[in-house]
């Protein structure tokens, strides 16, 4: 008789779930809480800081202007594009400084790892839609603005079941 | 008069023309096209007699991005965020096996705790890719809720690579020498909470979809490959092991730290697509019980990565590592010749091993045992067109 | 980050709603009284106290309270009412949208997610009337081989039919669209017209896909009808008719499910059959024939046989009902009067309130126990969806004919040795007839 | 209801592998070039004529019975298609993690190479794919015919070293 009992326990488990709590995270209303502010790069230790890839930020007083982002970014999404600056800036000789163009960018970080100078970091921010693709490009003083990103969901696992807090 | 005969004969030339049903009358060709809700970005034309299937001719290719080519013009760092692409769920392990490759071509060790955080990366992205399969096979049978569970328990691990890999599927976490950043803070009790979880939510499975009698009626000896076709045809992972051939490449040709742990390699002998389906999820536990073990073993600090210069150069020669990925051995042949770029590189995955199981298996059986052989060989569209 | 289009302007949208409610007051008044007032000629109107009702006094019961209810009363019970309002079309799709809802958010619920949220504030209420608006401005597209009648007759027919099986379904004493005193076989023969409106449907679509499945919805609805008509077998010799309503009055006491209870398990799984639901979804199994017969289904066509099938789902659950779980008989929850002492006062307005012509509480409580039932084997059906995947074809044949078929030959046999110790049926001990 | 296969030390695994290879150099010893033999990969050049007696040879003797994959690499300078197999067993245990690479030389105006499909029926996708991406003609393989790419390519085979892919 397992047809029958596998019946029964079918139905058993499915009405249990009747009663667990639901799990979807209803995006608009709440977001996800990410710790730390973004992926961050130590050039000197040679290794990452753990964070979300999410948009960039460009430190202005950091950048020289080395254009190894943008070279790192040659092979895979061409997307970093060096940009003349209208400020001066002691360290950064050329005035140019990495624009970002948001439709081809894959968000994989290698730009961050290869900048030497503490310049280019990841944020938490990932709502970037836009209208047109024209405004997915981010100049270098649109970079310098630090995000504000306040999700303050996580998943909590209790006896009711897993859910978004 | 003379019409009349006309009439005849044209009656009697138009009833030649009913002539015997044919043998390709009977059959009907069917594409199950790259559009069709049962197949994936892949297509083969079936030709169907009645109720079962007379040959199957499969036509890979549509989401063939040659990603062989375009590592020849990359080095071999900006090779990462396009290799993962194939295996877009199993990300890790495609990786994993591209690292170890060059680090076998320049002859890197990776410290001991960058091994360990590279190790539970791939466990947990081969819970992500089953679950995502599992997923994908229950509503090829019409298991809606089979869909939703995998799909929404996927979502426990996938919040732990958001956590320290930073994307959600497409990480790029591991990277030649080691893994790209430490684990965040407070992960491991996190890891262990959700990862227990998860492994009390996979019970259920089993009460509704492995235990449901249904399954087992459209399941059970349906798509026989016994065990000597299987070595044969040269299939992978768990086509492989459901047919009696208990071979892991963690167990078999252990890399980094998998000789360390000890854990069963997964196998059946009933060869038919009940195995295949079940074997993926006997390996999930598994996956739970390394993690515990990799979490428990893992040395506290040291550094996670060689620093390599960003653009190396890969010293002449030729390479060729495998890893057991989601669905089988994944193998990488890097050729190179003294360039910061790989002179060829060759993927071998394992969907493409295993595509050559599917018209053996499909030819004679019933049209509506196709979803569950075809899925049940673990196939994966993208990875096979690479 | 998101900006509403950009050229809104809100004098617009106001200056539209008004301009849209002026245009519906005008049709109303040029043309919609003026029907009313020439249909009213026909309809035979009642007699209140002592006059005979004119058109004009007629409208004047908005006015008088003492006419209302007796002229509701008088129009509840024409044949009009009964088939298209109450337990006949507009009662039958409103328990068949609330089903489509429900399904919607129990298959959510079961497995952890929300189901439909945004559509009306409150959790999705309003999906469905989306999903219709939706439907009804989608372009049908026939394609282009396809025999043109019967493309949009067949989900035409697939709705009349159902319908049909609709109104035979008693819902309390009296309350039933058509009294047959075959009720039963009407029932069945109309469920036999399923299949072939299936397969004038996928033959005339002209492709490769519907045409497979409209053979496999052939197969598997012709081979569900035996075991479908044996289990309703023993229900008939008990109660001795085939009228639905006596074989409802017959089990006031004694449930038939209790006498037979496997053949209430056979006639529940080829109902599952009939209906294609989830574990019998063949003729439209996505996974492996795209969407089965439906295929060329697009714009109302498919809300048209979506229609179709949930009137289908409620009449079989009905119908189960009616045959295994005593029609309408359940403890009398309702009152006698509305407001006690209400019919014994002479204040019109208070009459009016208690509906003392119109409230007939036993009546109420045999509708209040048949929905009741019938969502229960309703929730039923959509947790069997929940929970179960699709089988073959060959094995939905060979259960449907070896093992269903030998099932309800048990029953039969148990009803036919009640009946004949005398126990049981009619001349019975227990149930004096 | 599982055995769990043992797993041999790096060094049984080295003798093992040297002494494939000396028993594959007595037996064709002119025509056998070992490239290298490191950890457990082990690399032997062979001349075109003798890749199938090679590979029957590996089969029967040391259960070689299924290729881990099978490509091809293009020299242009040496004008040679260098065709590897890199053979695996799944039968003989004390073999198991061990991979044999059989490469051969083709010359790269008229490629042609007789197929292994009737030794090891695995190759049959992975040589179409190398004759689709590389030109070279399989001699004896059922379909030599176009399988990843486009049904309207009408290129040359694009992993060649003259092929220039147009993005860059």
């Amino acid at each position: 008789m397992n047809t029958a009992s596998g019946f029964i326990k079918a139905l058993e488990s499915g009405t249990k779930h009747l009663f667990i709590k639901r799990f979807t995270l209803r995006y608009p209303e709440k977001k996800l809480k990410f710790d730390g502010d973004g992926y961050q790069f130590d050039p000197k230790r040679g290794v990452g800081i753990a964070g979300l890839r999410g948009r960039h930020i460009l430190f202005h007083d950091k950048c020289t202007g080395c254009q190894l982002c943008s070279i790192a970014c040659e092979g895979i999404a061409e997307a970093i594009g060096m940009v003349k600056i209208d400020e001066h800036w002691k360290q950064n000789k050329k005035n140019i400084m990495p624009q970002i163009d948001y439709g081809k960018c894959v968000f994989c970080g290698l730009c961050v790892d290869a900048c030497p100078f503490y310049a280019l970091y990841m944020t938490n921010d990932y709502e970037l839609s836009s209208f047109t693709k024209s405004s997915l490009i981010y100049t270098p003083s649109q970079l310098a603005v630090k995000p504000r990103y306040d999700g303050d969901v996580e998943i909590k696992i209790d006896s009711k079941g897993a859910n978004h807090g | 008069m003379s019409n009349l005969e006309e009439k005849i004969d044209e009656a009697k030339k138009l009833s030649m023309q009913i002539v015997k049903e044919t043998e390709a009358d009977r059959l009907m060709t069917l594409s199950v096209g790259p559009q069709h809700p049962g197949s994936g970005h892949f297509r083969f034309v079936i030709k169907v007699d009645g109720d079962y299937i007379v040959n199957v001719d499969p036509d890979p290719g549509y989401v063939h991005r040659g990603h062989e080519k375009m590592c020849e013009y990359r080095n071999y760092f900006q090779n990462l965020p396009q290799l993962e692409r194939p295996a877009l769920h199993d990300s890790s392990n495609i990786l994993y096996s591209y690292c170890l490759a060059v680090e076998d071509l320049v002859g890197i060790n990776v410290p001991r705790r960058g091994q360990f955080i590279r190790a539970i990366a791939s466990e947990l992205d081969r819970l992500v890719y089953t679950q995502y399969w599992l997923a994908i096979y229950g509503i090829f049978l019409g298991h809606s809720t089979m869909f939703m569970w995998p799909a929404g328990d996927r979502e426990l691990i996938i919040d732990l690579f958001e956590r320290f890999s930073g994307h959600r599927v497409t990480h790029c976490f591991s990277i030649p020498g080691g893994v790209r950043n430490d684990f965040p803070y407070n992960f491991k009790e996190k890891c262990l909470t959700q990862v227990n979880y998860f492994e009390k939510r996979l019970k259920e499975y089993e009460h509704i979809f492995y235990n449901n009698p249904l399954f087992r009626q459209r399941t059970e000896g349906v798509g026989i490959l016994p065990k000597e076709d299987a070595i044969k045809l040269g299939v992978t992972g768990s086509v492989l092991r459901a047919s009696g051939v208990p071979y892991d490449i963690r167990k078999v040709e252990p890399y980094d730290i998998y000789d360390e742990i000890d854990f069963k390699v997964q196998h059946m002998k009933t060869c038919d697509s009940f195995a295949r389906s079940y074997i993926p999820y006997l390996d999930m536990i598994e996956s739970c019980h390394i993690i515990r073990q990799l979490l428990d073993k893992i040395p506290e600090s040291g550094d996670v990565r060689v620093k390599l210069q960003g653009n190396m150069k890969g010293p002449p020669g030729e390479s060729f590592k495998r890893v057991e990925s989601g669905r089988g051995a994944l193998g990488y042949h890097i050729v190179s010749d003294g360039a910061s770029r790989p002179y060829r590189v060759k993927i071998s995955t394992p969907s493409f091993r295993n595509l050559i199981a599917l018209s053996y298996l499909l030819v004679g059986s019933k049209l509506g045992d196709m979803p569950s052989i075809y899925w049940s060989l673990n196939y994966w569209p993208i990875e096979a067109d690479r | 980050m998101g900006s509403i289009t950009p050229d809104f302007r809100f004098g617009n949208l106001v200056g539209s709603i008004i301009q849209l409610v002026l245009v519906i007051l005008a049709i109303v008044t040029v043309l919609i009284l003026p029907m009313i007032f020439f249909t009213l000629f026909f309809v035979p109107l009642p007699v209140v106290n002592g006059q005979v009702l004119t058109p004009y006094l007629f409208f004047s019961m908005v006015v008088d309270p003492s006419r209302t209810l007796p002229i509701v009363k008088f129009l509840m019970h024409t044949a009009l009412f009964k088939a298209a309002i109450f337990p006949g079309f507009l009662f039958a799709s409103l328990i068949a949208a609330a089903t489509i809802f429900i399904e919607r958010k129990l298959l959510a619920k079961m497995q952890l997610r929300v189901g439909p949220l945004y559509a009306g504030k409150v959790e999705g209420i309003f999906q469905l009337l989306a999903d219709g608006l939706k439907l009804i401005s989608k372009e049908i597209i026939i394609p282009s081989g396809a025999d043109k009648p019967i493309f949009w007759l067949a989900p035409v027919m697939f709705v009349a039919t159902s319908a049909a099986v609709v109104s035979l379904i008693p819902v309390a004493y009296g309350w039933v669209v058509a009294d047959l005193n075959v009720g039963l076989i009407a029932a069945f023969a109309l469920l036999g017209f399923f299949p072939l409106i299936a397969l004038l449907y996928s033959w005339a679509s002209n492709s490769k896909y519907p045409f497979i499945g409209g053979l496999r919805a052939l197969h598997q609805m012709i081979a569900f009808e035996i075991p479908f008509f044996l289990s309703a077998l023993p229900v008939v010799i008990l109660s001795g008719s085939l009228n639905l309503t006596e074989i409802a009055r017959s089990q006031h006491i004694f449930w038939n499910i209790f006498v037979m209870p496997i053949n209430a398990f056979v006639f529940y799984i080829s109902s599952l059959a009939e209906l294609e639901r989830i574990p019998f979804d063949l003729p439209e199994a996505e996974s492996e024939i795209v969407a089965g017969w439906l295929t060329e289904t697009s714009g109302m066509i498919f809300g048209l046989i979506q229609l179709g099938s949930y009137l289908k789902l409620y009449a079989l659950s009905a119908l189960f009902v009616i045959l295994f779980l005593g029609g309408w008989y359940g403890p009398q929850i309702f009152p006698h009067e509305l407001i006690p002492g209400a019919s014994s006062s002479n204040i019109p307005l208070l009459k009016i309130i208690a509906l003392d012509g119109l409230y007939n509480a036993v009546t109420v409580n045999s509708i209040f126990w048949f929905i009741v039932k019938t969502f229960g084997i309703i929730l039923l059906m959509l947790i069997t969806r929940g929970v179960n995947p699709r089988i073959r074809i060959d094995i939905l044949l060979h259960t449907g004919w070896y093992k269903l078929i030998v099932l309800t030959f048990i029953n039969l046999f148990v009803v036919l040795t009640l009946i004949y110790g005398g126990i049981l049926g009619p001349g019975g001990m227990i149930l004096p007839k | 209801m599982d055995s769990n296969i043992e797993l041999k030390n790096e060094n049984i695994l080295l003798s093992v592998s040297s002494e494939i290879l000396k028993s594959i150099t007595d037996k064709f010893s002119n025509r056998i070039k070992i490239i290298y033999d490191i950890h457990n990969r082990s690399k032997i050049m062979v001349e075109p004529e003798s890749l199938v007696e090679t590979a029957i040879f590996l089969r029967d003797n040391f259960g070689f019975d299924h290729v881990e994959s099978a490509s091809g690499t293009d020299y242009p300078k040496e004008e040679k298609i260098e065709i590897n197999y890199h053979l695996g067993t799944y039968s003989n245990s004390d073999l198991l993690p061990y991979v044999l690479v059989l490469s051969t030389k083709v010359d790269r105006e008229d490629p042609k190479s007789n197929s292994l499909i009737n030794i090891l029926p695995s190759v049959e996708l992975f040589e179409r794919e190398t004759y689709e991406m590389l030109g070279v003609y399989f001699i004896g393989h059922p379909r030599n015919e176009r399988f990843l790419l486009p049904e309207d390519w009408a290129d040359i085979p694009p992993l060649r070293k003259d092929f220039r892919s147009k993005g860059r």
